[in-house]
């Protein structure tokens, strides 16, 4: 392999923390990861099944109710076109982000501190995108129809508009999922083979086999396998900051004041990995609990390197924030000063949803910031909450921005109010149900973290590495 | 419709009952006879389609019969087609047929037109020809299709409240009749319209039975204004306003441009009030009133006065109209008047009188018909030292003949005497005063036969029920409002078999009930003159009205001892501190509650309050910061020993120590619409007191009731001068030469120019649809709300929805308050119709996936349903936010039934229903957006017509200016929208279009609106107090605006969920 | 041997999906064929109440279209024509056919001949025979050579797609106004459709809606 | 190919990647080309090692992503410029609306570059492969879990059952053994 390409080598000159720590042998990694999978059924998981489970089915239900009886059931009106399900879709979608982040772009700018965590973020940006997919599918009123989004040439000779951001998104969801599911799949190659070759019944050994497609861990394989995975993650950078950025279209590329903005795509592609990364932790950290096989892979390090990045890009969401009150101010449009600096801040006590600004302004800009202390990024807890506060105000942001601009807009006489309704909240709900259950399949049945990728930075990896096995 | 219809015995009772089928009728001469009416000879056929878009039911009941899948016919269900047997003359399939009719009322006939296809009335619209109203018309006569078609019409006879049949009808009516040779015992109860066949039943009636009682009554009617102008100008007249002559008008407690008016005021001042160029001559218009009104919107000059001061500020008036006039003798009579201690606005009274008599012999005073007659006839006397008489004002001699009051008949029949009382119309049970008692009355009455649309309050405590045929059912006749003698065309056989009031009375009098010939026969007597009576009737009957039947004027003498004679014995309207007053209005939906099960009309927002589906009591800010309510806290108003509860509503303007509330809800005894909506406020009303009364106490509850407002924001938020434009006459006239002055208004005064930096494609269709809406003559009725509805097929969605936000009216009428300086007592009122502005550049466009709206050539942005999957991305792009969502499947289901599982509810239009659908109109499905379309099917219709006309003549197909309006600019009774071709240099709409007063909205963004607004202009009196308020709250003011927010209803704790 | 999976599995992915592709394709073309309205409505021939010939009358007696369909110039709708219209010549010719049982029955008792719908519009589109006929569209032009169907049949798709043809090159199918219910009508030697059509387009001003959507859905 | 013995080739494991990477040298100095080495993680200098170059796939992806942005180009202007050109918020249906093009046409490019990616990967290293023979061989399972090992093919010119398996044991293999197909 030629020095362009990725070393897997950690620069014996900078003595860095070991991702690994305790000095770790290959061995060892292999069995603690799959021991996971193959150990018994643990009571918790089983428990914890039973409870985002039914939840999800609640979920699926209300999703049936909605698409049978229309989009009634839910809490939107004229003029609050979009409101829960559009702000449901950006938020998952925005969580979505981390894991490909997290494979991709730190891949390539070689944070090797990525290997224990990329597996997990990658399965929670499919199921995160999976979620966010429901919304946008069932948001329209005829469901049935949704097949005009796709360029089938038909007898009625009509096309989709190519212009429309929602088409866009179709394209870039489309895409982003796919593209995720094959940098995952891809990924999870060399593992499925490790598992194959550990399992010990029949039929374990053909699941995991066909999953490993009969992965030989050859060099020419890994050859080819090293540069596709290069490759993907090379498209996958480009096309995680488009995602977001097309899905902030939906808001930009229209004339509501409050969305017509162009700071939007670098504003939404800095949030969604605020919110995604938010979301990380919010499973690594119980996960690095519940399995103590895992924390000498998930080490103080990973959570301050991420809480670092929580700080960076809340500071840069904030700065967003700012950025649009200052343009606002300084633009002198009525219509848009109108927004921001009444229907959402709320100067003069005429705003509707001024506790949706302000919660998504403390949680996302102002809780980050006890992250400049090394001691906050070092204490679990903090840092546990510090997710849940940012979680809560990516959801707000989200919120702020579709319904502030909607339920006040150009003309007065428009002008209503919008209140969720029962169904509404329960899809949501049923959305955590189905995100925490396809995570916990994952957690029971596939290798949370990259087995081959973290053997690859253990000391005893490095060829030149001189000490004796066992 | 699994049977096929055709094969039904007559007596089916699965198959559509709502006419009469082919098999019931088809070799009977009543057959015969009605089909020659309807379409006297020529060929015809019906062609199958689909009832659920098109609405499209057959004539007859002949029907598209889907038989199944059959082995020739594998690939799609075999459907039917059905021609007549014989052609029917006119009837051309597809084709609409217009007949001219008229809809009775107590302020005159409508003359209308009536669009039918196959044989069923789809839509009405104004008699074009008619003088009175050219056309135009309200928002009643726009709904009454929908009483012709409501399912729960009452579809048959009833004796004892069990179903009866016309034939035991007939001998009971016999009997009873037998009994009484003279009319001993005989009582009949009219309502208040006028219908000159009628009033010659009545005669016959009362020549046959001359011991027999007569009276009327109308809930709402004016008869306090009938006894001050006997007392005026003695018996037998009535007065006329003429809006158009009158240069200053002053209405004190008087809605002379809304319910207490009619389609000619209307038209009368909107024609006073026409601002083509900078400095004409205009109206001005000085408003004393407790509430707002559309009245008190178009003022120039607003005074808030509670109702029971009105007669203070009219003597203070006439007293000073008389000392500037040297009229002695009104000095005289205003002095006599005894009022209630109240302070006036000196300065306010003084140069409204100084203008008034300045423009003697082109002013006018209206006094409310709910004032006592005293001063009401106190108004006639300051009109009479205004030189007014006979040009502002004109008197006419009645066409009725007096009538018992209902007080009196009811003391007559509580006198046990009367064998039989006849009910023709009304419903009294529920509407009459409280004093009266009317069900003890009624009850007192052996039997008492009640004729009506529905079974009311009324028929169930009648013990015959008879169903009547609604107006456009039967043959009738009527007198307009210019008194011309119209006659009523049926255009559908009676659905339910029902019968007119005047087949009613001819069975009375034992001639044949043949509603034509009784009718031709009031016509041949009425007009015996003419030579040729049949081509008379004929050319009468196809123009809708008798012409040169118009009523003449008389100039009887203004009596002016009688007046103050009526003043000096007219005792003072009390005013008891630290209460209310509490004042009746007729609502200007469902009226007196007979338009209850209506529910376009319950929907229809009140042009004020902006309220659907309920009353509420309105009050001023001030009083409800006193009695610490809000709207949609429940108060209880009390006067004596009655109460009521019903919600608050604060609404800016009102006079602080009054309460307003519509009568007419909180009906029992109708169909499902109208139910529990509302509250009874009759229980309160007397006839002792007359329509307001004072001393009334309100109390907060602590209970809450929500209210279904459509506009939850009033304010203007600073942005008058982007959206509603104003100027006054003066400041206009100083900008004349200015062609930016209302262009450059608002945001549009800063933004700098458009700039694109694309080529647009070329609109390059020979017409380019556009409109204009005149701010200037828009009165805020509404009526164009209700044309669109019946239209275009659009649903209503039910309290519960409109609360949520989700009602589907195309257009909307939007009302502001608004005032400089936050004045939330005194605020100005501007309505403005907004519906989709036709953005050349619409942002709705490019953001639709599947590009289901896109933009026609001829400049009409288009949206194609079939194509619509319901991202609702367009309406979260539309500045104007005027695009509807089906959020569920309105045209389908009930209304209550929206949120149960679709699995096990019930779907379907009821039929009749769909009977009145137009059929060039796609019923939307749920899902799919829907927006103004233009009334798109006319404009294809007539350009289809100019491409037929063409022909193979070489002649550019094109439409030629002004043939065909929209519904809205059709129905307009200010001609205050007009629509048309602006690349028509002859049409309307191009010369308004290039008016200096028009504007488009929010310019700045570039969206190139094919509606532009025409700026309103108002005209203070600069010597007023108030006159710099005129039209301040739509300049451009920097930073010190502030206008009084209206409280919004509490939408956001009712989220559309079951 | 420690292979899990037979030698035979090297090859099951690629039957797998040459299967599925296999069997996509089929669908795909299945519902290509046969959810078209080329399959679903061409060759529609349903039995007719009465044995009516538009062969004999149409082309063997060479009646004009519109003596029938009497309103095709005026109405949206091209009518069917009542028992009355039938009876003009019937009662006098063939007055005793049995064929024609069905139509004195429906003149006597006033009951109409249901006739089977062959054209169906789709309920969303709003078809104006009046404005074809009279720029010259022939009646040919989507109903077929009906002066030579004994039976009806279904001889267009009537598929947006088809509309949009002739809307978007009208000069394709326009003739003379005065031929439009001339069948059998063909552009006179020495010139060609195309010509003439272009001519008509030019003269008539021909302009029929292409980006309107609203010229057929409202 | 087939061989009369079934013999596959000869497998041997080695203690670590740096012992395998020494002896991945020394077997590529002896000029064998049918061989690889099968360990848990990708070596770094392997390929050098074995005498591999650089994979060829990037130009297929290369490639791949030039199609998704021909196609993309495709899908968007030819239905909006050529099939169906209709009038949308005023704007242009000539190439100037492309900006408005770009989202969807750069999604297809990453879209096709990616399955090129990913598939180009697969069909280089002949995935799906399920049976294979070296499965046969009862240690190689170790190589998914901490395993070097080199197999060598029978296929191989210089293959020798003998001398290849005491050249393997020479160069630090151990467990050298005959892996049958």
């Amino acid at each position: 392999m030629s020095k362009s390409s990725v070393s897997l080598e950690t620069p014996a000159e900078l003595k860095r923390e070991p991702l690994v720590a305790n000095n770790h042998s290959i061995k060892w990694v292999t069995e603690n990861v799959c021991s996971i999978v193959q150990s018994p059924t643990p009571k918790w998981w089983l428990l914890a099944m039973c409870i985002t489970s039914p939840i999800a089915l609640i979920g699926l239900i209300c999703i049936v109710y909605q698409i049978s009886n229309g989009v009634g059931v839910w809490g939107e009106n004229h003029p609050n076109g979009w409101a829960w399900d559009i702000t449901n879709f950006v938020f998952w979608i925005g969580i979505g982000h981390a894991g490909t982040l997290i494979s991709a772009v730190l891949f390539l700018t070689r944070q090797k501190w990525r290997t224990s965590i990329n597996r997990a973020a990658e399965a929670m940006t499919l199921f995160a995108v999976v979620c966010a997919g429901i919304f946008p599918a069932i948001h329209v009123g005829r469901v049935w129809y949704a097949w005009f989004l796709a360029p089938i040439p038909n007898t009625n000779a009509i096309w989709p508009n190519f212009r429309s951001p929602l088409l866009w998104d179709v394209f870039a969801v489309s895409t982003y999922f796919t593209v995720s599911l094959l940098f995952w799949f891809v990924g999870l190659i060399p593992d499925l083979a490790t598992l194959r070759d550990r399992s010990k019944s029949r039929i374990a050994q053909i699941l995991y086999g066909i999953g490993a497609l009969g992965w030989r861990g050859s060099n020419k394989q890994w050859r080819h396998y090293e540069m596709a995975y290069l490759l993907l993650a090379g498209l996958s950078t480009p096309l995680v900051l488009s995602v977001h950025s097309i899905v902030s279209f939906d808001f930009a590329t229209s004339i509501m004041p409050g969305w017509h903005t162009t700071i939007f795509p670098p504003y939404f592609v800095a949030g969604a990995i605020f919110g995604g990364f938010a979301m990380v932790l919010t499973i690594m950290l119980p996960a690095a609990q519940i399995f103590p096989q895992l924390a000498d892979m998930i080490t103080r390090q990973h959570v301050d390197k991420m809480a670092k990045i929580l700080l960076l890009t809340g500071s840069i969401v904030g700065y967003a924030y700012l950025m649009e009150l200052f343009v606002a101010w300084y633009g002198v449009n009525k219509f848009e000063g109108f927004t921001f600096f009444i229907a959402r801040a709320n100067v003069d006590g005429k705003g509707w949803y001024q506790w949706s600004y302000w919660i998504m302004m403390f949680c996302n800009v102002i809780s980050p910031q006890i992250f400049w202390f090394k001691k906050m990024r070092a204490n679990y807890i903090a840092v546990f909450i510090v997710c849940q506060f940012v979680n809560v105000g990516m959801w707000f942001e989200r919120f702020t921005i579709i319904v502030t601009s909607l339920a006040q807009d150009f003309l007065p006489s428009s002008w209503g109010h919008y209140a969720p309704s029962t169904t509404e909240i329960l899809t949501f709900v049923g959305t955590f149900g189905i995100f925490f259950s396809l995570f916990l399949l994952f957690m029971r049945f596939l290798p949370m973290v990259a087995i081959s990728e973290v053997k690859g930075v253990t000391p005893e990896a490095d060829p030149h590495h001189n000490h004796p096995k066992h | 419709m699994s049977k096929r219809i055709l094969q039904h015995p007559a007596e089916s009772t699965t198959g559509k009952r709502y006419w009469r089928s082919l098999g019931q009728l088809q070799d009977t001469p009543e057959f015969r006879s009605w089909m020659d009416r309807e379409f006297p000879q020529g060929a015809a056929e019906i062609q199958g389609d689909d009832v659920s878009r098109r609405g499209f039911l057959q004539f007859m009941g002949a029907s598209v019969a889907l038989a199944g899948l059959s082995l020739s016919a594998c690939r799609r269900p075999l459907k039917n087609l059905v021609p007549f047997t014989k052609g029917v003359e006119w009837s051309v399939p597809g084709k609409a047929l217009f007949f001219t009719s008229a809809m009775p009322s107590r302020n005159g006939a409508m003359p209308l037109v009536v669009t039918t296809f196959d044989g069923r009335p789809t839509k009405i619209e104004g008699n074009p020809m008619h003088p009175v109203n050219q056309g135009t018309t309200d928002v009643w006569a726009q709904s009454s299709i929908l009483d012709l078609y409501d399912p729960q019409r009452s579809k048959g006879y009833l004796f004892g409240r069990k179903p009866s049949d016309a034939a035991s009808f007939e001998k009971a009516l016999g009997e009873l009749l037998k009994g009484t040779p003279d009319g001993a015992g005989l009582a009949f109860l009219t309502d208040g319209t006028v219908s000159p066949t009628q009033e010659r039943l009545r005669a016959e009636v009362l020549k046959k039975f001359p011991k027999a009682v007569w009276a009327s009554f109308e809930p709402n009617g004016s008869e306090l204004e009938a006894s001050a102008v006997s007392a005026a100008f003695g018996p037998g007249h009535h007065a006329v306003p003429v809006l158009q002559k009158a240069d200053i008008i002053l209405t004190v407690d008087r809605d002379i441009l809304g319910v207490e008016g009619d389609i000619a005021a209307i038209r009368g001042f909107a024609a006073g009030r026409k601002a083509d160029k900078a400095g004409t001559k205009m109206n001005r218009l000085y408003v004393v009133e407790n509430r707002y009104t559309l009245t008190g919107g178009m003022s120039d000059h607003r005074l808030r006065l509670a109702a029971s001061r009105s007669g203070a500020f009219l003597k203070a008036l006439a007293l000073q109209v008389a000392k500037l006039a040297g009229d002695a003798g009104l000095a005289k009579a205003a002095s006599e008047l005894k009022v209630a201690e109240t302070k006036i606005k000196d300065r306010w009274v003084e140069e409204c009188a100084a203008d008034l008599v300045a423009h003697k012999g082109a002013a006018l005073v209206l006094v409310g018909q709910r004032q006592p007659a005293a001063v009401q006839a106190l108004g006639f006397a300051v009109n009479a030292a205004l030189g007014g008489l006979g040009t502002t004002l004109e008197l006419r001699k009645t066409a009725a003949t007096p009538a018992l009051s209902i007080s009196a008949l009811a003391e007559e029949l509580r006198k046990g005497k009367t064998s039989a009382l006849f009910i023709l119309g009304g419903n009294p049970v529920f509407n009459a005063p409280a004093d009266v008692r009317w069900a003890d009355a009624q009850g007192a009455v052996k039997t008492v036969v009640h004729l009506s649309l529905e079974s009311n309050e009324t028929s169930v405590a009648a013990q015959w029920h008879v169903p009547a045929a609604h107006y456009l059912e039967q043959w009738g006749d009527a007198l307009a409002v210019d008194g011309s003698h119209m006659v009523v065309q049926p255009v559908i056989m009676p659905l339910y078999n029902g019968l007119s009031s005047i087949e009613l009375l001819a069975k009375v009098v034992g001639t044949e009930p043949d509603a034509l010939a009784l009718v031709q026969k009031t016509f041949v007597e009425a007009f015996s003159t003419q030579a040729d009576l049949t081509s008379f009737w004929a050319k009468s009957l196809k123009a809708g009205f008798v012409e040169g039947s118009r009523a003449s004027a008389v100039t009887p003498a203004l009596q002016v001892d009688a007046v103050a004679k009526a003043c000096a014995e007219a005792s003072a309207v009390r005013v008891v501190e630290n209460t209310f007053e509490l004042v009746f209005i007729t609502d200007s939906k469902v009226d007196d509650g007979r338009y209850a099960n209506n529910g376009w009309l319950q929907e229809l927002p009140d042009p004020i309050t902006k309220l659907t589906w309920d009353n509420a009591a309105l009050l001023s800010p001030a009083a409800a910061k006193k009695l610490a309510v809000e709207t949609g806290d429940v108060l209880k108003l009390s006067v004596g020993e009655k109460s009521v509860e019903i919600a608050a509503l604060v609404l800016p303007g009102h006079a602080d120590d009054s309460i307003s509330v519509a009568v007419g809800y909180g009906r029992t005894e109708v169909g499902s619409v109208g139910r529990k909506v509302g509250v009874d406020v009759f229980p309160l009303l007397t006839a002792a007191e007359g329509r307001f009364r004072v001393g009334v106490t309100a109390a907060k509850t602590g209970r809450k009731y929500a209210l279904a407002v459509t506009q939850e924001h009033g304010a203007l938020e600073g942005r008058g001068a982007d959206i509603t434009r104003q100027s006054t006459k003066q400041e206009w006239a100083e900008n004349e030469a200015n062609p930016d002055y209302f262009l450059k208004m608002g945001i549009d005064a800063h933004a700098p120019a458009n700039f694109s930096l694309y080529t647009n494609p070329p609109l390059d269709d020979i017409h380019a649809w556009g409109m204009t809406v005149d701010l200037n003559s828009c009165i805020g009725c509404a009526a164009c709300m209700t044309a669109c509805q019946a239209e275009n097929n659009i649903p209503i969605v039910g309290k519960e929805q409109v609360i949520g936000g989700r009602e589907m009216h195309w257009m909307r009428t939007d009302r502001y308050f608004a005032s400089e300086g936050g004045d939330a007592d005194e605020p100005e009122m501007v309505s403005q119709p907004m519906m989709c502005q036709h953005c050349e550049n619409a942002p709705c466009e490019t953001v639709c996936p599947v590009n289901a709206t896109v933009h026609s050539e001829d400049g009409l942005n288009v949206m194609a349903y079939n194509r619509c999957i319901g991202t609702r991305y367009c309406a979260n792009n539309c500045p104007f936010k005027v695009r509807r969502f089906n959020f569920f499947d309105y045209n389908e289901r009930s209304i209550t039934s929206l949120y149960k599982w679709n699995l096990i509810s019930d779907k379907g239009m009821p039929e009749s229903l769909q009977m009145q659908k137009n059929p060039n109109v796609t019923v939307r499905m749920r899902g799919v957006m829907e927006k103004c379309t233009f009334c798109v099917q006319r404009i294809q219709e007539a350009k289809i017509t100019s491409k037929v006309h063409a022909g193979d003549s070489g002649v550019q197909p094109r439409v030629p200016a002004d043939v065909f309006t929209s519904a809205c600019a059709q129905v307009c009774p200010t001609d205050a929208i007009v629509f048309g071709d602006l690349r028509n240099p002859d049409s309307k709409v191009a010369k308004l279009n290039k008016d200096q007063r028009s504007y488009r909205l929010l310019e700045y963004l570039n969206t190139q609106n094919r509606v532009s607004y025409l700026a309103r202009i108002r005209n203070p009196n600069l010597k007023m107090p108030d006159a710099a308020r005129a039209g301040s709250a739509s300049k451009d003011a920097h930073g010190h605006h502030g206008e009084h927010q209206q409280p919004a209803a509490p939408k956001a704790t009712n989220g559309g969920h079951a | 041997m420690a292979n899990i999976f037979p030698r035979w599995s090297n090859w099951l992915p690629f039957k797998i999906i040459f299967c599925l592709l296999v069997l996509g394709g089929g669908v795909s073309a299945g519902v290509w064929y046969y959810l078209n309205p080329a399959y679903m409505r061409v060759g529609y021939q349903p039995a007719q109440p009465v044995p009516f010939s538009h062969k004999i009358h149409s082309g063997q007696l060479g009646m004009d279209c519109r003596y029938c369909h009497s309103y095709v110039e005026t109405s949206a709708y091209s009518n069917i024509p009542t028992t009355q219209v039938c009876m003009n010549c019937h009662s006098q010719i063939k007055s005793d056919s049995p064929k024609l049982q069905l139509v004195r029955d429906s003149w006597e008792s006033g009951k109409p001949v249901e006739w089977v719908q062959i054209h169906k519009t789709p309920e969303h589109a709003y078809f104006h025979h009046s404005v074809h006929v009279a720029r010259g569209v022939s009646c040919v032009s989507c109903h077929g050579k009906v002066n030579e169907m004994e039976v009806v049949h279904h001889a267009e798709t009537h598929s947006m797609a088809w509309c949009l043809d002739c809307h978007r090159n009208p000069e394709n199918h326009l003739r003379p106004v005065s031929e439009v219910t001339n069948l059998d009508w063909e552009p006179p030697a020495g010139t060609t459709q195309q010509k003439i059509g272009a001519a008509l387009v030019e003269k008539l001003h021909v302009n029929p809606p292409v980006k309107n959507c609203a010229g057929c859905h409202r | 190919m087939s061989h009369p013995h079934k013999v596959y080739g000869l497998g041997a494991e080695f203690d670590s990647a740096g012992a395998l990477l020494a002896a991945a040298e020394k077997i590529r100095d002896q000029g064998f080309s049918r061989w690889d080495v099968h360990t848990p993680f990708p070596i770094h200098g392997m390929d050098k090692a074995m005498g591999l170059g650089k994979s060829w796939l990037s130009a297929g992806v290369f490639v791949g992503g030039f199609l998704g942005l021909i196609t993309g180009i495709c899908l968007v202007a030819i239905p909006s410029f050529v099939l169906y050109p209709m009038i949308v918020h005023g704007k242009p249906y000539d190439w100037r609306t492309f900006p408005a093009f770009f989202p969807i046409i750069f999604e297809l490019a990453v879209l096709f570059a990616a399955l090129t990616a990913v598939f180009g990967m697969f069909a280089l290293n002949q995935l799906p492969r399920f049976h294979h023979p070296v499965f046969n061989w009862d240690r190689f399972k170790r190589f998914s879990d901490d395993g070097f090992l080199l197999v060598i093919e029978a296929r191989d010119d210089k293959f020798s059952e003998s001398r290849t398996k005491a050249l393997l044991e020479q160069i630090g293999g151990r467990n050298v053994t005959l892996i049958q197909d």
